[in-house]
């Protein structure tokens, strides 16, 4: 009965089957709660209708009954906070070593920048089973991503990253809407998640020409941009090194300490004297309206992926083998 | 609450008919003045959360702005405030002892001292405006980070663009009650306007006591960059 | 009027010591205090903002208690929409 | 209790005792300003109608084939503004609370009748700017006005519709200053706080919030008229303004504004409940607790519309904790009407259909407030149609069905006529159809995923939709009626007496219409709230 007429999108993530448990639970609760007063409406209405020789009996209230309704109600919607809360926690705190894809939310398309390199425009082919971490930025107004079938949303906010996380766990392809008002074609900033079975996943990913891998791109943009002249990682230059820096707290000028995300690296790119490591000096140039936003996601991705266990002559070549191919100059 | 007395008092000038006694009108006036100043704490509050807020995440271009604010026009400008409170205080005393002219002559000194403030600000409107430091198209600003010290002159503009605006209707009500004392209607048993529009003129000496250090003394450490 | 009328000399005081404040709080800006820079200049701003509430406005002498609630009020309510703002801001980097 | 019925024209009433137009528009008489928010606000509630019968025909296809996008924009922009802010904020308040507060109290009229006649003025200039932004090409920011799209990336009058609705802004800080003062400073003899009617104690609720809140939505909006005006970049992302302040701002106001929109309904609903149980409300006490508890609460919970626009985690913790503690106060007010129907003497008049309505409807919509106040799922419902669902429940369910019973039920008072009880009964019944047939729907919608604010929509989703259209039809035809008959018994209704329901109250004590001054002499209150038990019950067949 349910398939042509649905209740619920499709289950096809591992948090949906939380929060359509958390939903049905408060469907009944409530569902029962509304039925009872209802029954209880028509029930008073009936029996104690207005007919000769019925008396209404003045009653003044009573503060035991309005204590059980202030206490129990408040117990009751303590528990469903709590359960709300842990659902919202798992979603907003993303699992170790997902696969990152960046994203760029653009007046009514959106623009996918996966590791691996592939660029995709309105479609998203993941693989099932794996964690996948979505980076998102946007660049004109605020842009929603939302996929009904995993039960995510979160907002995409303008000169800053937002992240959102999904593990999907049946093949298919599902909707992708914006949700957020932005604009004349908000109706029209949608498009679909392809979820693939692994094997699948890597044909497409070969298949779809030899793209160099983000980090790669990376890397050839610090040195073209002229970072690595400062931002040294055999030994101390003008600028931090930013080698295993990622993920780090960085005590700054005035005292506070930040932790290296990804909003931090992009701050630092953008607006370099803001944020001032102690004890460099504020000169690095801003690179403001110099980088696009593909390209700062690039810059970002070579950076997180300067790991520390790497030692630091292998660190060149572990990069520089993938990019052997001919390099396609996709910097635009 | 209201011990309304059921013969009506001789009718008092300016004792409304939906009121029992002069006294219950008065205290009904002064707390409308003060609901009214509650709204506008919680209008000037809207800007003074934006400005915490963005000095808390820019705290070195908030300091980088501050310090290209004149430090001795605001100092002087707090005090013509305080001082125009000081006359409007008296001016209102005057009129609770119902002396006429010495009413008339505090409340023209609140509208000088008022049209000084404004005087001294557009002073430094024009100062700001000249140095291209008026947030928009022209905006010129040459040291580190100019997009956050843009951000710190936005708010220097409204914060201060507001006040003065208040300022001004200020003057507008101060002067509409020297017109109305003038013609004498105002004495011991009836000023509740005077007093009405001096609440008015403290409030607005008292947010920018407020935006005074805020705006201008966020510190005075020479920046190294 | 019952209304209770202070004395010119009450104003001139407390006038004079709002200009002691002013000058304090002009001065206190050259000190190196670093974050508590602004905890010293809003104290002194509700020093003097206190001050020209309690004598220039007469709240001191207002009969009615309930005037005193919605100034109260007043306040509350901004502290809620600062403190609550800025509960946001400050734990956006934590997470 | 009830003096005979002498006919209308002999008695002088407020509404003969002077003719011509400057005798209307120069009024100071809190009666006569309140008939010209009724006028007005009639006229704003056929305008934002019309809005949104054209979106239910254009959402009658997923494809967008009625109107263009940027139409779409507009219409669904300037129903949520013109509703929102010239119809649901002053209906109950400035129609109702103005005709009747001074009345309950035993006064003879609001503590600032002029300040009274400023702010409609100041709604009507507040008007002209709204009419002006939608005849000059409208405007599509929606009704939240979200930066940096309000600010940067539309080329609407987005200056003019923020404008209109800074001004109407003020129209409600003042009349909420009038409610406060006069509540405190007018009180008849013997009306202590405890035996104020909760009507007035609701629009007291509704005008703290009015007051403390209304201002800063006109900073925020002020804000945005200005960073397009003169480029004060505040909310501009390239300065480093953080779009999200504005939504801080913005929803500082516009949360309590929904309690605005809700409190004077409880009010009516309370009033009505109490007459026609002919009982005194259970829980009198709690009842009036709970008002205030919902204004103050209100306050604390604004960025339950911002869980998922990048506020941190710690702060929606604390804001979905505090939206559970508002839900307590609203959960109290049905318990408490539920149980004064208890043993009660209930008769099924007009009015009494729409407080069932208003108490049914008001409980399906708090409820769902308890969904989309828990994270994980409000995370997958919100900005979709569970959430158009979940507040047209409370405002058009809840607030029109509370401000319709309360026009039936004191037009007797207001205009001195009887309105037609059986068409009466009809336009409740199509209306509480209508409302169900619409809006049920959409529950389902959004959890389906359907994002709001959308000009076309995948197929699947069309059967929900042309369901809700259908019900949007009969809504609209249901609506219609109400103004049909009332403007019919002003001319041919039958002559009303003082208190034609035997209603408990200070404003079924006076004539009806009442006179210019309200009363003779100000009376003097012995008796409790609502004492029904000293009241005559009227008989069903007569009513």
């Amino acid at each position: 009965m349910f398939e042509h007429f649905p209740f619920w999108p499709a289950r096809a993530s591992t948090s949906a089957g939380q929060v359509d448990a958390l939903f049905i639970f408060l469907l009944l609760l409530c569902g029962l709660v509304c039925l009872a007063i209802f029954a209880l409406i028509i029930v008073f209405a009936l029996r104690y209708r207005r007919r000769a020789g019925h008396q209404a009996e003045h009653i003044e209230g009573s503060n035991a009954l309005e204590l059980t309704w202030t206490v129990v109600p408040g117990c009751i919607f303590l528990c469903i906070f709590v359960w709300g809360a842990y659902i919202y926690f798992q979603e907003r705190t993303p699992p170790e070593g997902a696969a990152d894809v960046y994203t760029v939310a653009k007046q009514w398309m959106w623009k996918f920048q996966h590791e691996e390199g592939q660029r995709e425009i309105n479609e998203l082919h993941v693989p099932v089973g794996r964690d996948v971490r979505m980076i998102m930025t946007s660049q004109d107004a605020i842009h929603s991503f939302f996929v009904p079938a995993f039960r995510i949303k979160q907002d995409v906010l303008p000169g800053r990253y937002t992240t959102a996380w999904f593990h999907a766990t049946k093949p298919g392809t599902y909707h992708l809407f914006c949700a957020e008002y932005c604009g004349t074609m908000h109706s029209g900033m949608i498009g679909d998640i392809v979820v693939m079975e692994p094997a699948q996943y890597q044909a497409w990913l070969s298949g779809g020409g030899s793209t160099l891998p983000l980090a790669a791109t990376g890397e050839k943009l610090f040195s073209e941009l002229g970072c690595s002249t400062c931002h040294r990682s055999d030994m101390q230059g003008r600028g931090p090194n930013l080698v295993g820096l990622f993920g780090k707290p960085v005590l700054l000028e005035d005292g506070r300490t930040m932790i290296a995300d990804e909003n931090y690296l992009r701050e630092c790119i953008q607006n370099p004297t803001l944020r001032i490591p102690k004890g460099y000096k504020p000169i690095m140039p801003t690179f403001q309206g110099l980088v696009s936003d593909e390209q700062l996601n690039a810059l970002v991705a070579y950076i997180k992926s300067l790991k520390q266990s790497q030692p630091k002559q292998a660190a060149g070549s572990s990069v520089a083998a993938a990019s052997q191919q001919p390099p396609a100059t996709q910097v635009h | 609450m209201s011990d309304s007395s059921p013969t009506l008092a001789a009718h008092q000038p300016g004792l409304q008919h939906h009121f029992a006694t002069m006294e219950q009108q008065t205290d009904a006036s002064v707390m409308g003045m003060w609901v009214f100043l509650v709204t506008e704490i919680m209008f000037f509050g809207g800007m003074f959360v934006g400005y915490m807020i963005y000095r808390y995440m820019y705290y070195g271009p908030w300091l980088e702005g501050s310090q290209h604010m004149d430090f001795w026009w605001g100092t002087i400008n707090t005090a013509v405030l305080l001082c125009s409170s000081l006359t409007m205080a008296l001016g209102v005393r005057a009129s609770q002892l119902g002396q006429r002219r010495m009413l008339v002559t505090f409340l023209l000194i609140t509208i000088l001292f008022g049209l000084g403030f404004l005087g001294i600000k557009s002073i430094e409107y024009h100062g700001h405006w000249v140095d291209g430091q008026f947030p928009g198209a022209n905006f010129r600003f040459s040291g580190p980070n100019p997009a956050q010290v843009e951000l710190f002159f936005s708010f220097y503009w409204a914060m201060t663009g507001f006040h003065a605006l208040h300022v001004l209707i200020g003057i507008g009500l101060v002067t509409y009650v020297v017109y109305r004392s003038w013609k004498g209607a105002y004495g011991p048993d009836y000023h509740n306007p005077v007093e009405n529009v001096g609440l008015y003129w403290h409030f607005v000496d008292i947010v920018w006591i407020y935006l005074y250090p805020l705006l201008y003394l966020i510190s005075h450490k020479h920046l190294s960059g | 009027m019952s209304e209770h009328i202070a004395s010119k000399k009450t104003y001139i005081v407390v006038w004079a010591s709002l200009m002691c404040l002013t000058a304090a709080t002009a001065g206190a800006s050259y000190l190196e205090l670093g974050h508590f820079n602004i905890v010293l200049a809003l104290l002194i701003a509700t020093c003097k903002a206190t001050l020209v509430a309690l004598i220039f406005m007469g709240v001191k002498y207002i009969s009615q208690k309930m005037t005193w609630v919605v100034i109260v009020a007043g306040l509350f309510w901004l502290f809620i929409l600062i403190s609550l703002s800025m509960t946001d801001y400050i734990s956006r980097s934590w997470r | 209790m009830t003096t005979a019925a002498v006919p209308m024209r002999e008695r002088e009433n407020y509404l003969n005792q002077e003719y011509g137009i400057k005798s209307w528009l120069l009024t100071t008489d809190h009666k006569r300003i309140a008939l010209l928010y009724l006028l007005s606000i009639t006229f704003f509630f056929f305008i934002g109608g019309f809005f949104a019968l054209l979106i239910r025909l254009e959402l009658l296809t997923p494809a967008g084939d009625l109107v263009q996008a940027d139409t779409y924009n507009k219409l669904f922009t300037m129903h949520g503004q013109v509703m929102v802010f010239f119809f649901l904020i002053p209906a109950v308040p400035a129609v109702l609370g103005n005709f009747l507060i001074p009345i309950m109290i035993g006064a003879k009229d609001l503590a600032f009748p002029r300040v009274n006649l400023l702010s409609w003025y100041i709604f009507i200039l507040g008007s002209a700017l709204m009419l002006y932004t939608i005849l000059n090409g409208g405007v599509d920011t929606g009704w939240t006005f979200y930066t940096p799209l309000s600010t940067e990336f539309l080329t609407t009058n987005v200056v003019a519709a923020a404008m209109a609705i800074f001004v109407v802004g003020f129209s409600s800080i003042l009349t909420g200053l009038n409610f406060i003062v006069t509540i405190h400073r007018l009180r008849a003899p013997g009306m202590t706080w405890s035996r104020l009617p909760l009507f007035v104690w609701a629009n007291y609720a509704t005008s703290i919030i009015f007051v403390l809140g209304t201002p800063v939505l006109a900073i925020s909006l002020a804000l945005v008229g200005l960073e397009r005006m003169f480029h004060l970049g505040i909310f501009d992302p390239r300065l480093g303004g953080d779009p999200l302040l504005f939504q801080h701002l913005f929803w500082f106001y516009s949360h309590p504004a929904v309690y605005v929109m809700i409190l004077p309904g409880m009010g009516v609903v309370s009033e009505i409940v109490a007459c026609f149980s002919h009982k005194r409300l259970f829980g009198y006490r709690f009842m009036a607790l709970a008002l205030i508890a919902i204004a103050v609460l209100g306050f604390l919970v604004w960025a339950h519309h911002m869980f998922v626009a990048g506020i941190s985690l710690y702060a929606a913790l604390i804001f979905s904790f505090f939206s559970y503690m508002v839900a307590i106060p609203s959960a109290i007010k049905v318990f408490n009407w539920t149980a004064t129907l208890y043993k009660g003497s209930i008769s099924y008049t007009t009015p009494m259909l729409y407080a069932f309505g208003f108490i049914g409807l008001f409980t399906m919509g708090g409820m769902t407030g308890l969904f989309v106040a828990a994270l994980g799922v409000d995370v997958h419902v919100t900005d979709t149609y569970f959430i158009i669902a979940h507040f047209h429940y409370i405002m058009v369910g809840g607030m029109v069905m509370a401000y319709l019973g309360g026009m039936h039920f004191w037009w007797p008072k207001i205009s001195g006529r009887m309105y037609p009880e059986g068409w009466g009964k009809l336009a409740a019944l199509l209306i509480f159809i209508g409302f169900n047939l619409t809006f049920f729907p959409q529950f389902i919608l959004g959890y389906m995923g359907m994002p709001r604010r959308y000009w076309q929509y995948s197929p699947e989703f069309q059967v929900l939709n042309v369901l809700s259209t259908a019900g949007a039809s009969i809504l609209a035809v249901g609506y219609l009626l109400p103004m049909v008959y009332f403007l019919w018994s002003m001319r041919y209704g039958k002559i009303a007496d003082d208190n034609p329901w035997g209603a408990a109250g200070l404003e079924w004590m006076t004539t009806s219409p009442p006179t210019t001054s309200n009363f003779d002499e100000i009376p003097t209150v012995t008796w409790e709230a609502y004492n029904y038990d000293q009241l005559t019950e009227v008989p069903v067949e007569r009513q």
